[in-house]
């Protein structure tokens, strides 16, 4: 990343940041329903990964922490927040919410809810994607907890076997909801655990996006040279509760001011400050264009933006018209 | 006769059977540590310890297989599965070892697990958070199938599940665990089979279960009041064996049948109720047996489409007025 | 119209699909090298290479998601799950990814999966391999299920389900592998809706799919023959959607109903059915409408229990008989 | 294992070799039906395993390939076979069939039809042995190919994380069906595979009844010391196909006739001749008794017994007059 990148790649972080607490005051307003999890803390991941990869080119999936994921690929923050408004502009048009942002113009194939889903469903795309002789690769984001379910043996060994360009990102902030991961997890180093499948490991600081994209740089050449799948673990904390109905109570205060000493965007901030890229009234400047672009394009247009239609409930179940389901008869 | 909320019974029973029986043990997701996320286990780890109140990895077929080989061994596993969505990912224990254990071994096995879970659709979940599948469970020959209405019922189920030889299917809802109600001081274990009459009618039967109980119930006093229509409520808290007697009694009498539930209609309980009023009943009907289900579809998220989506009280109105030419 | 085996109608479906889509692959245990348990891939494997005929892993849930997951970028699995018993396994990725991914992302997404599998009681399997799951899949919104009951259905079943954008689930049945039957000589794509009229009749209507259609049609028959009654036979091949109109348009004409079917009774194909005949033409019965399904227990070893548990042609004959008050 | 020992495990290894045959043909004869796994060439593995564990006293479970497991833990070969023709002696009382085999006295608890099904009920009979202070063992016995099931991965860590007392052994007989494992498992050293568990584990010569011995005694001393669960990997090879509708056509003859010159009884038949423990005639002799033991009462027995009655077609679904479905009033 060259200086003029880091600029960049410090005001999404810093917008994906605002963009996460203001969704948080939206769900203290009542503006979104259901369960919503936050991504503040762990920015670095995302966005170090996706800057070595190509945001809109690569295939990009993940679980229901999903919104940043989903902007760094390309999606339009306004239609993101209006998914989570449950308007009809939103990006998957109300229906989906928070877990189920799907921009699939850029790529991005949707935030599932279901633990260990998305595993399987990832190294699909990488089959595709090489029966298809494309370039992209395909990546997946999920939680440490997320590998203990099956899906992850069976996917990583598929990957594996079929040397699939997919690129498997854990996120290992630790916890599992509210269960720490060595209460649920016999060998706690993730990157440890993909020996059993000959799968190119590494692991990684989750909060310096320069470390992290110097470690994407590698996963991501060495999936897109069509060197098989790799497994990349990114060390990370989220600040807030598993989701908006959690506590925290779970966790040391110790611990959490601990990892607050090492936030990803201050952390960047200080050092292009130190490097003279940048300085703190840029800074603060870039963080209050950041909250009135917020304010004044995406919860505006979330606002102002309709309900769905009622009339279109049963949409979107079956295709339309397909008109294989008539038949044919050749003749 | 205190009142108490939902997962306040649910909690008591676990802690009453925990303490009668060392071999009662309970296990899922987030139940330990943090008690629960519906709190059904809160306190429960501090009392009883981690080898006996076991938070689990995120290993659904995983854990409930190991609760169902432990239970092979006389131990008794209240398993949670944190949403009922999950289970789909555990069906395979549950329908081939569990519900299957005792035939194949020609009666020498037996697994006496209970598996809970909250099911429903809540606040704006959305479609893989929304799942009903009672109708799954209840198609599994083996399986006992409940499923509560009240903290009452939540109770003494529970209880009567955990003593039980048989494994039992434990079907709540996320929305309930809030709500009050009666529970005896004094131990109570509710029957696994039959169903109650929560309200005595003479001109149609409502069937509920669950949450739908309580939009029967509504419906009921909006129809005896405006319309002078006097429905009996028929609570099922039994999805399997479902109570072919007690539903052929109620129709009998009323004559006329309206099944509410809160799942799609395709082979669900509606369907299975109107067949067996078709069975044990069919010339008693005078009028055709209506089923008030949610759309068929994958639940929205959107607070409006999702509320047009799943049945209410109104629905249940509306459904019965139709049916007595008043719609 | 050449007389083919059922695997042969199969085995051919797939053959001109990859032959007319390179984006068309097949996928399951044992399919590639071996040719496929019931040889629907045969030759496959040397004519398409292992990266279209893709020998998988034991690892169920995880090769449908894979499928699932290729179909997304325009991929058009069509997977083999060898015995519906291990659907159970991958239950999971078919009901939460395949079928609600196109509602979640508001229609962006879509799944055109082909998920073929065998399921029924064949020669003593036992509990654990005689699952009958077409009543579990058919309340999946957003899944299409057909079944087959010929080997011209089969072909041309396979062939619209690969073309068509929705995810779709074939059940076929062990013991109809080596049926045989006339499929057209050219392509044929088979509507995935709807139901077809195997016998005219005016008495009583028998609805079956898959295997129970022959021995609808074998009642039928002897029905005619012995008994003077005229039985109209439906071919419900497809399960989800269910025909309603077809349904009620015999019904509505033969004022009698029989379902028959391999499963057990609870929330089954038969409970549907005649949910749907209460709600569409409750009025045109002249008798209580019945189902003939299996007995409701896991399936057991012994050849004379087991030949005891699953219907047969005698089972619909002694059906109507007692219908017709002749029993 | 001292010199009796041998002499005795070289007599039920001949056995449980004489009485797959015979099962083959009584298959062929239509007197079995359903699909029938045999076992021979693998019959060190069980032998070996149960040498140094307790059978009858140790719980052990399997897959379908189960009779010879059944009979090694002490049930009653008259009875499996009576189950395999389906009587109402069998020891599942002619409900569960081949593949079903249930002796819950002796501690075997079934055999089971899907694949990877036991591995997570092994950990839970693990559980209980350890909540109720016992100082059994669970042992799992499953094959190679199982180990691609999610259900692996999720008990084996759950195994490792709660330290229970189980053995699982791999019998690696390379092939799924008709499938060898290079073409379905990424790493083909299963033992290998365990590393990302932190489990102990370890494989062995699966031919060579003597070296499995060796290397189950470190396994189960292990596990009932309490030291946690443990992995074992035996290689073998089934002579006959998968089950009896497979043809076997997908190996190479030259693998084949390799594997028969490992055959786990000529071995050790050899090895007692060479020490003079035994004669050539001695063991002819034993052949002819094991055969006649076979003929004359195990398949006799299952010949003259009565088919279970239709009248019982409904038994055994739920437990019979159990209280609690009444439930109950306290006061
Ligand atoms: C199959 C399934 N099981 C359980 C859950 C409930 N659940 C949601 S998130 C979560 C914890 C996941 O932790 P991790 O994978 O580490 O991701 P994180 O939330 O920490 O980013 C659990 C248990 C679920 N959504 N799906
Ligand atoms: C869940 C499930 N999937 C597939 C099958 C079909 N099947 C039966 S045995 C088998 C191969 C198992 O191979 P392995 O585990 O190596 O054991 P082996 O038969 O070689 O002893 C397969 C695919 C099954 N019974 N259950
Ligand atoms: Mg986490
Ligand atoms: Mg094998």
């Amino acid at each position: 990343m060259n200086a003029a990148d880091k600029k960049r790649v410090l005001r999404e972080m810093l917008y994906a940041r605002r963009f996460e607490e203001r969704c948080y005051e939206a769900y203290v307003e009542r503006k979104i329903g259901g369960f919503l999890h936050l991504y503040p803390g762990q920015e670095a991941c995302v966005h170090g990964v996706m800057e070595a990869a190509r945001p809109g080119h690569d295939y990009v999936i993940t679980g229901y922490r999903d919104h940043v994921h989903a902007i760094k690929c390309g999606a339009d923050p306004k239609e993101v927040m209006a998914e989570l408004y449950g308007k009809e502009t939103g990006s998957s048009k109300g229906r989906g919410g928070s877990m189920h942002i799907f921009d699939v113009k850029h790529h991005f194939m949707g935030g599932y809810a279901l633990v260990g889903g998305p595993f399987p469903l990832a190294a699909g795309m990488a089959k595709a994607i090489k029966m298809k002789g494309g370039d992209e690769i395909a990546i997946c984001f999920l939680g440490d907890a997320a590998n203990n379910q099956g899906t992850f043996h069976e996917s990583l060994n598929m990957a594996a076997l079929w040397k699939l360009p997919v690129l498997y990102v854990c996120e290992n902030n630790l916890y599992g909801i509210g269960t720490r991961i060595d209460r649920s997890t016999a060998v706690i180093e993730q990157h440890k655990r993909v020996s059993g499948y000959n799968i190119a490991a590494a692991h990684e600081d989750g909060q310096d996006v320069e470390k992290v994209y110097a470690a994407a740089k590698i996963a991501v050449d060495h999936v897109r040279s069509g060197k098989g799948p790799y497994f990349l673990e990114l060390m990370t904390y989220r600040y807030r509760g598993h989701s908006m109905s959690d506590s925290n109570a779970y966790r040391a205060k110790d611990e959490e001011r601990m990892w607050s000493k090492r936030d990803p965007i201050i952390m960047l901030r200080d050092r292009l400050i130190s490097a003279g890229a940048i300085s703190m009234e840029e800074y603060e400047r870039m963080d209050k264009e950041v909250l009135d672009d917020i304010e004044l394009n995406v919860i505006k247009f979330s606002e102002e933006s309709p309900e769905p239609s009622l009339s279109e409930l049963t949409k979107y179940v079956l295709a339309e018209n397909d008109p294989w389901v008539r038949g044919k008869k050749v003749s | 006769m205190a009142e108490i909320m939902f997962w306040e019974a649910v909690r008591r029973a676990h802690d009453e059977e925990m303490a009668n029986d060392p071999l009662v043990i309970c296990m899922g997701e987030d139940i330990g540590v943090v008690g629960g996320t519906y709190k059904a286990t809160q306190g429960l780890y501090d009392k009883y310890g981690p080898e006996r109140v076991m938070d689990t990895p995120i290993s659904e077929n995983g854990f409930t297989g190991l609760a169902i080989g432990a239970s092979f061994l006389g131990v008794r596993p209240i398993v949670e599965i944190m949403s009922v969505n999950f289970a789909w990912l555990a069906l395979d224990q549950i329908a081939n070892s569990a519900a299957k254990v005792r035939y194949m071994s020609g009666g020498q096995l037996t697994s006496p697990v209970v598996i809970r879970s909250p099911g429903g659709t809540a606040h704006q979940l959305g479609a893989q958070h929304s799942a009903r599948m009672e109708k799954i469970f209840m198609g599994i020959a083996g399986l006992r199938v409940v499923t509560p209405s009240s903290p009452r019922q939540a109770y003494g189920l529970i209880k009567s599940a955990v003593r039980c030889n048989d494994p039992v299917f434990i079907n709540e809802h996320e929305l309930m665990y809030n709500m009050k109600g009666e529970v005896p001081d004094k131990e109570y274990f509710h029957p696994l089979e039959g169903s109650e009459v929560v309200r005595q009618g003479r001109d149609v039967t409502l069937f509920g279960y669950n949450i739908s109980v309580h939009w029967a119930k509504q419906a009921a006093d909006v129809l005896a009041k405006d319309h002078g229509i006097e429905a009996e409520v028929i609570d099922l808290y039994a999805l399997n064996p479902l109570d072919r007697a007690g539903i052929a009694a109620s129709v009998s009498k009323t004559h006329r049948a309206v099944i509410v539930e809160e799942a799609e209609a395709p082979v669900g309980v509606g369907s299975e109720v109107m067949a067996i009023i078709n069975e044990e009943c069919f010339f008693e009907l005078d009028a055709a047996p209506v089923r008030v289900s949610a759309v068929n579809i994958p639940i929205p998220y959107n607070h409006h489409l999702e509320k047009a989506t799943i049945p209410n009280a109104k629905w249940v109105v509306q459904a019965v007025l139709k049916m007595f030419g008043k719609g």
